[in-house]
């Protein structure tokens, strides 16, 4: 079982990544989520996205997160880089793939994974607009996506 | 040596810094240290969703004391990924 | 909206596809499946698969599903490659990925595009062991994962 | 010019053939089909779920006929991807 957990202070080539990643293990099927900062247009365009964290917490809370991961589902290997520090349209900003033999191990670790980044772990948004910088709101959504876990120890 | 306080996300704003040092002349609690700061603040760092941390590890709103040197960081509600 | 669907007759490059899909598209988020040819080691190591089709169906039953999936979900990309031909371990046989503004909606759409690729479209499989070749018979677990997507029109 | 038979899947190794060639007077039904070839090659093709395509489309049990000239698919449960 391949675990690779990294915070990325600067940006990272995400297809580079996956593909490392995929031949590192005899996985019957991976899944994987890439999120990246949209180019949207625009007055409300995001020039800019910035991602702040609490370093002595955000690692160390990735790695728990893995490890409720692996616990829970069966899988070949594990994958999280989750950027900090300030990206543009088109970076990536998170990139979490999961083996597995079965792919319902593999499609549900990376959504749990994805959820609980979004929402449990030690980051803070910004964005950039021609207004200038403002923190990000948490949405409800995520809060919600969040109950869908409960079963998860 | 001081006491040091970080703002995260929003809170940065509410402080205007992301962070601020104190000197105090012995260890303080939580409601002890609010008394210091503006009310503005005093009352956004209050607020049950923020959480605490002292010296890196999370810490319950009491049972505790910040002195010079130690690093306390207030942690509103995350909005990451 | 990008549809791309394509029946692969020949080896082809995972990584590479799900980059250029990648980059023709600005999604928020990208989920994607690939299954390959597993390793696995023993006396019924599969050392070479086989996935039949019935050419008059098989493209245009893709093309179909792919466009359930569109009408489902908001995407802003549709990528489906799946192989027919002979392949070995390691081998690449299906890579589906969803690029979407919110996330749900890109693995959704992936996890439904995969459930109906296993056991909806005109693919047999065959496996050569050291016992020669030998037909894989359909599973109940992907009979029975098509019926969490009984309200997809 | 004959009447073609495609078997896929396990079918081809009841078959013992990918396909195969029936000379036709006439058009036949799927029953009349049946009657001209071995009875366990027979009864397979008949199975519940078992679809059948007429050159290239999927059509049902009856209310067809095939003769020289035509394709006619026997598509067993699909184990794909």
């Amino acid at each position: 079982m391949i675990s690779d957990v990294r915070l990325a202070h600067a940006d990272f080539d995400a297809a580079h990544e996956l593909q490392r990643f995929t031949l590192r293990q005899d996985a019957g099927g991976i899944v994987s989520f890439l999120g990246k900062v949209r180019a949207e247009g625009g007055d409300d365009a995001v020039l800019a996205l910035e991602l702040r964290h609490y370093a002595p917490l955000t690692l160390s809370g990735m790695e728990m997160l893995a490890l409720r991961a692996q616990r829970h589902w069966t899988l070949t290997g594990l994958l999280i880089i989750h950027r900090e520090g300030v990206m543009h349209p088109g970076d990536p900003i998170v990139l979490v793939a999961c083996g597995a033999r079965h792919r319902r191990d593999a499609f549900e670790a990376c959504d749990f994974l994805m959820d609980h980044l979004k929402s449990e772990s030690w980051f803070w948004k910004r964005e950039k607009t021609a207004h200038g910088w403002h923190w990000v709101d948490p949405r409800d959504q995520d809060r919600k996506d969040l109950s869908r876990w409960a079963h998860v120890a | 040596m001081s006491l040091t306080l970080l703002f995260l996300g929003k809170l940065e704003d509410v402080a205007g810094a992301p962070s601020l040092s104190l000197d105090v002349a012995q260890p303080l609690s939580l409601s002890e240290i609010a008394e210091r700061l503006e009310p503005r603040l005093a009352v956004a760092l209050s607020a049950a969703n923020v959480r605490v941390a002292l010296n890196g590890s999370l810490v319950g709103a009491g049972g505790w004391a910040a002195g010079n040197g130690d690093e306390l960081a207030f942690l509103p509600p995350v909005s990451g990924g």
